[in-house]
């Protein structure tokens, strides 16, 4: 084939890839043709459903906001978060620290 | 504070093995060998008729370094002009 | 063509020129500037192509500065060059490439984006600086010369970033990023007096015949490469990355990330060409391989947590410089073994110099539609955005291709270089490649947190007026979507045409060498 | 070495002045690798009839590294004039409003 | 600012023109002896600040407007980078002019000597072109940097008096 990229363990072709996403869109598609047909809009069948709880009236409240998105994943990683949080402390001369101790632990390991 | 002993002992890690590497270059006021520079001082003359051989090299053989470093000035000046432009702007 | 001998050097003489000439361009009001930064933009991705097409062509070029004629490197009977030299070999004629390109895009976003500002012929000739700057280090032969340039692009860079100096932030990053670098400008100063102390020589191809690894050959490369990993924002010392990356105007990001590509450039010029097979140890690969994915995994934890979207996307180019430096560290730890190499690390490199241009041009990409989506809707906070999809579509297409790029999902080109970057590093240690996924998975997941908040949602009220943003800034953001698109579509030829000359020219030292040397190895 | 000053300082003023010795003591540096005994100056006008010089490249090296650094020290003070500007005070400790 | 007291005025008044010319020579003789463009542009725009301490601002932009130094600053660039430009017959920053005869075209003996100021070439016009880049870039970062101050103390409403700077 014209673009086939090999790793050496394997081959990657995006064109072939195309195909298969191509076909299987198709079936997807046809699977979703043969849904049932007994479906009305005006009935009690496009009804919104949340939770089984009112729906909200305005749309914007709607949305989760971006501070609590994956508040699980944080949560669960507190210490690592605290950890990392310290270390970006937004003073310039801890930044100039970080480098001069790089730089020194780095010029440490390749003499030794 | 742990921090800053750590820092402390970064720089001073890091003086120690620059002064190793300092007296490791060549002895002061010893010149082994420097072809290149002796290359200057001997054809700088005779090539490009200067009798300043630093500024032949400044101006002709490392000229393109000099258009950076005039580069770098010009640089210094927009941004210190764009720094203190008048009026304020942007929301 | 005779002409073309010289492209080398009009290569960092137009940008140059545009940068001298701007104030002038400016007195013409803001029409005649806006035709000379794109005027010079055009010409500079110009003469990039041709420059690279000529290398390919013919092999390494090589110009010197100032000499009777182009091709002398060594005066008659010596053995070691006395003027700047530039050398260009295809690495470097590839992220020339990259970088021009980045800067296209940038200089079209740029046009509109800056209307709000005034002192804007200050702002054309910042960003033509950046742009030598940029080029200058790609291209230079010389150690000097490449801090010189190095210097001009820092400079440009805290100018720019401190454009907006009303606000507090602004001019805060800047601060930061000015200590931090010129402390790092610094050590470089010092590692190359070192050099020059050692070999009276400042040319890299010149000191790396002569290089015998020692006291001070090793502290200069401790030196060089720890400075040159802080300027491309590897993880110890990435904390001015997000503070610079978030408060430069989004054109002058975009650029910004193709010249930390120049930084890394200057890195793997010093790990490959300049030390190469004297490197000794394994000590500096590895260093590399655990800053890299220290930067992947820190870098990208850290991004799923934040709330501005260019703070977000800028915590993700510290991770995907965690890929570049990974990869390519991989591709210096298997430098000195001919089967190492051809087993794995020629694959990590190929993958490595891949994610370059894909990074540069994926990462411009989403910053631009940061931007766009700054200038449109006036916010850069993720708790406030939602369903700017409804009013903003096109950006909202391209801001989907990227960050399927950059999450590495199956079509894209994000995907073909991580498939091999994995495969390579899983060689050497199964669990860089594990890292490298969890690291995909998580940036997949936080770019699905920014689409999710920013562009999918009810429409709110705030955002009803919101519009697509001018014309000019579309363009620049469709040029590296197109390009995106192509890497898509013909990774084969990318990589076989783009890729691995570059790949093979950085393992090939001799070559580097004798190009200048005149082959007396 | 100015690394101290720049670390240890919480004024901005002295970090300035920190950088500056610390691009001091990098030109003197590259000064001191050029020097001969008892060379003379490198240029032909006043040198007289010494024929042993100093070299010359680390001065012209030197230049391009004063000038540079004179850029960027000019830049910084005019950065440091802002933020005092804005912040109302010359504390790195309290210019902090990026972070995390 | 205010300007300073009538002796310092008057003596700087004096030695501003001596600073000014020093410069100029430094600058023209750069090929011949120590100093050059950068040199010469930074004691001229000595000079500048001379007279931004003695006089205070308006006087000395009353004087120069920043838009004459942007001038100077832009021309000297583009000489410089014109004249390496005029180089590419042979390569760029070729030496075009050396030993030539004509403009700087001098032909100088080996040796110490005396030196010739009719010599050395494209580097003559060089010095020239970066120091008036030097003076230009120098003076329009003192007189930014002033207003900038002055700029401050609009927003603090305290103003500087006395001799303080």
């Amino acid at each position: 084939m014209l673009d086939k990229v090999y790793s050496g363990f394997g081959y990657w072709d995006v064109f072939i890839w195309l195909l298969f996403f191509a076909i299987s869109a198709a079936l997807v598609l046809f699977v979703r043709s043969m849904g049932r047909n007994d479906y009305k809009e005006g009935t009690d069948q496009d009804e919104i459903f949340y939770g089984s709880n009112p729906v909200p009236e305005d749309g914007a409240d709607m949305g989760v906001p971006a501070a609590s998105a994956y508040w699980g994943f944080v949560e669960a990683l507190k210490p690592y978060y605290n950890a990392l949080i310290d270390i970006h402390s937004g003073i310039a001369s801890d930044y100039v620290g970080y480098f001069v101790l790089t730089v020194a632990i780095v010029a440490v390991l390749v003499l030794l | 504070m742990k921090k800053k002993v750590l820092f402390l002992i970064a720089i001073l890690v890091v003086a120690g093995v620059f002064w190793g590497a300092l007296s490791r270059v060549h002895p002061f006021g010893e010149k082994a060998r420097a072809p290149m520079d002796d290359y200057y001082l001997e054809n700088a003359q005779q090539e490009r008729s200067v009798n300043n051989v630093v500024t032949a090299i400044v101006f002709d053989y490392r000229g393109f370094d000099t258009l950076g470093e005039a580069a770098v000035l010009f640089t210094a000046v927009c941004s210190v002009l764009a720094l203190f432009r008048k009026g304020s702007e942007g929301k | 063509m005779n002409w073309q001998i010289h492209l080398p050097a009009l290569v960092l003489a137009v940008p140059l020129l545009g940068a001298f000439a701007s104030p002038v361009a400016g007195l013409g009001g803001r029409a005649t500037r806006n035709a000379w930064m794109i005027f010079i933009s055009v010409l500079t991705t110009a003469v990039c192509i041709m420059l690279w097409q000529k290398v390919i062509a013919g092999g390494t070029a090589v110009y010197v500065m100032g000499a009777e004629a182009w091709n002398i490197t060594l005066p008659s009977g010596l053995s070691w060059p006395v003027r700047i030299i530039l050398e260009v070999d295809a690495f470097s004629a590839f992220m020339a490439v990259v970088g021009s390109i980045a800067a296209l895009a940038g200089a079209f976003f740029s046009l509109r984006f800056m209307d709000r500002f005034t002192g804007l012929e200050k702002f054309s000739a910042l960003y033509f600086l950046l742009v030598t700057g940029m080029l200058g280090m790609q291209l230079t032969g010389d150690l000097f010369n490449f801090f010189v340039f190095l210097e001009i692009a820092s400079v440009a860079s805290f100018g720019l970033i401190a454009f907006w100096r009303d606000r507090p932030e602004a001019v805060e990053a800047s601060f930061k990023y000015m200590i931090i670098s010129t402390i790092s400008a610094m050590f470089i100063l010092i590692a190359v007096g070192f050099f020059y102390g050692r070999y009276n020589a400042v040319n890299i191809a010149a000191v790396a015949r002569m290089l015998q690894m020692g006291y001070a050959e090793k502290i200069a490369l401790v030196f060089l490469v720890v400075s040159l990993a802080m300027k491309c924002g590897a993880v110890p010392m990435h904390m001015w990355t997000p503070d610079a990356y978030a408060e430069a105007p989004a054109g002058v990001t975009c650029l910004l990330v193709a010249v930390s590509q120049a930084s890394l450039y200057g890195l793997f010029r010093v790990c490959f060409s300049l030390y190469g097979a004297s490197l000794g140890s394994t000590v500096v690969p590895w260093t590399i391989i655990v800053m890299g994915v220290l930067s992947m995994f820190i870098g990208v934890t850290m991004a799923v947590i934040q709330k501005e979207i260019k703070r977000l996307m800028a915590y993700h180019s510290v991770s995907q410089i965690g890929y570049i430096l990974m990869a390519l560290g991989v591709g210096l730890l298997a430098l000195r073994d001919p089967q190492a190499m051809a087993d794995y690390g020629f694959t990590a490199m190929k993958g490595g110099i891949f994610h370059i241009i894909n990074y540069t041009m994926y990462k411009g990409l989403l910053f631009l539609t940061a931007g766009a989506v700054f200038y449109s809707a006036g916010s850069r906070n993720l708790n406030e955005l939602g369903g700017l999809a409804r009013v903003m579509p096109q950006t909202t297409f391209m801001f989907v291709i990227a960050a399927a790029a950059i999450a590495g999902l199956p079509p894209f080109n994000g995907f073909v270089s991580k498939l091999l970057i994995y495969q390579s590093t899983f060689a050497v240690y199964p669990l860089l490649a594990v890292a490298a996924l969890v690291t995909s998975v998580l940036t997949l997941a936080s770019f699905v947190k920014v689409f999710q908040t920013a562009f999918l949602g009810p429409a709110k009220k705030t955002y009803e007026n919101v519009t697509e943003v001018p014309a000019s800034m579309l363009l620049g953001m469709s040029l590296l979507t197109i390009v995106i698109i192509a890497l898509t579509l013909f990774p084969g030829w990318t990589l076989s045409h783009l890729v691995e000359p570059a790949a093979k020219a950085l393992v090939d030292q001799a070559g580097y060498i004798s190009a200048v040397m005149g082959g007396g190895l | 070495m100015g690394m101290y000053a720049i670390l240890f300082e919480r004024n901005l003023i002295k970090i300035a002045i920190g950088i500056t010795l610390l691009e001091a003591s990098a030109n003197l540096f590259l000064i001191v690798l050029g020097y001969r005994t008892g060379g003379s100056i490198p240029v032909f006008t006043l040198a007289g009839e010494v024929r042993s010089m100093v070299l010359p490249t680390p001065q012209a090296l030197t230049l391009t590294a004063i000038v540079i650094g004179l850029a960027t020290s000019a830049l910084l003070l005019s950065l440091i004039m802002l933020l005092y500007r804005h912040y109302g005070t010359l504390d790195v400790r309290e210019i902090r409003r990026l972070r995390g | 600012m205010n300007p300073l007291s009538v002796v310092v005025r008057t003596i700087c008044d004096v030695f501003a023109w001596f600073m000014g010319i020093y410069g100029i020579y430094i600058i023209i003789h750069g090929h011949l002896t120590p100093g050059g463009g950068f040199q010469g542009g930074a004691v001229v725009a000595t000079m500048a600040a001379f007279l931004l301490v003695s006089h205070g601002g308006k006087k000395l932009l009353s004087f120069a407007k920043p838009g004459f130094y942007s001038g100077i600053e832009t021309a000297g660039l583009l000489i410089f980078i014109t004249t390496g430009f005029l180089g590419l017959s042979a390569t760029f920053f070729y030496n075009f002019l050396a030993g030539r005869g004509g403009l700087f075209g001098a032909v100088v003996p080996i040796g110490p000597n005396s030196g010739i100021l009719n010599s050395a070439g494209t580097i003559s016009v060089m010095n020239m072109a970066v120091g008036l880049e030097v003076i230009g870039g120098l003076s329009l970062i003192l007189i930014y940097m002033f207003k900038g101050i002055r700029l401050f103390d609009d927003q603090t409403g305290g103003s500087e008096t006395g001799h303080d700077r």
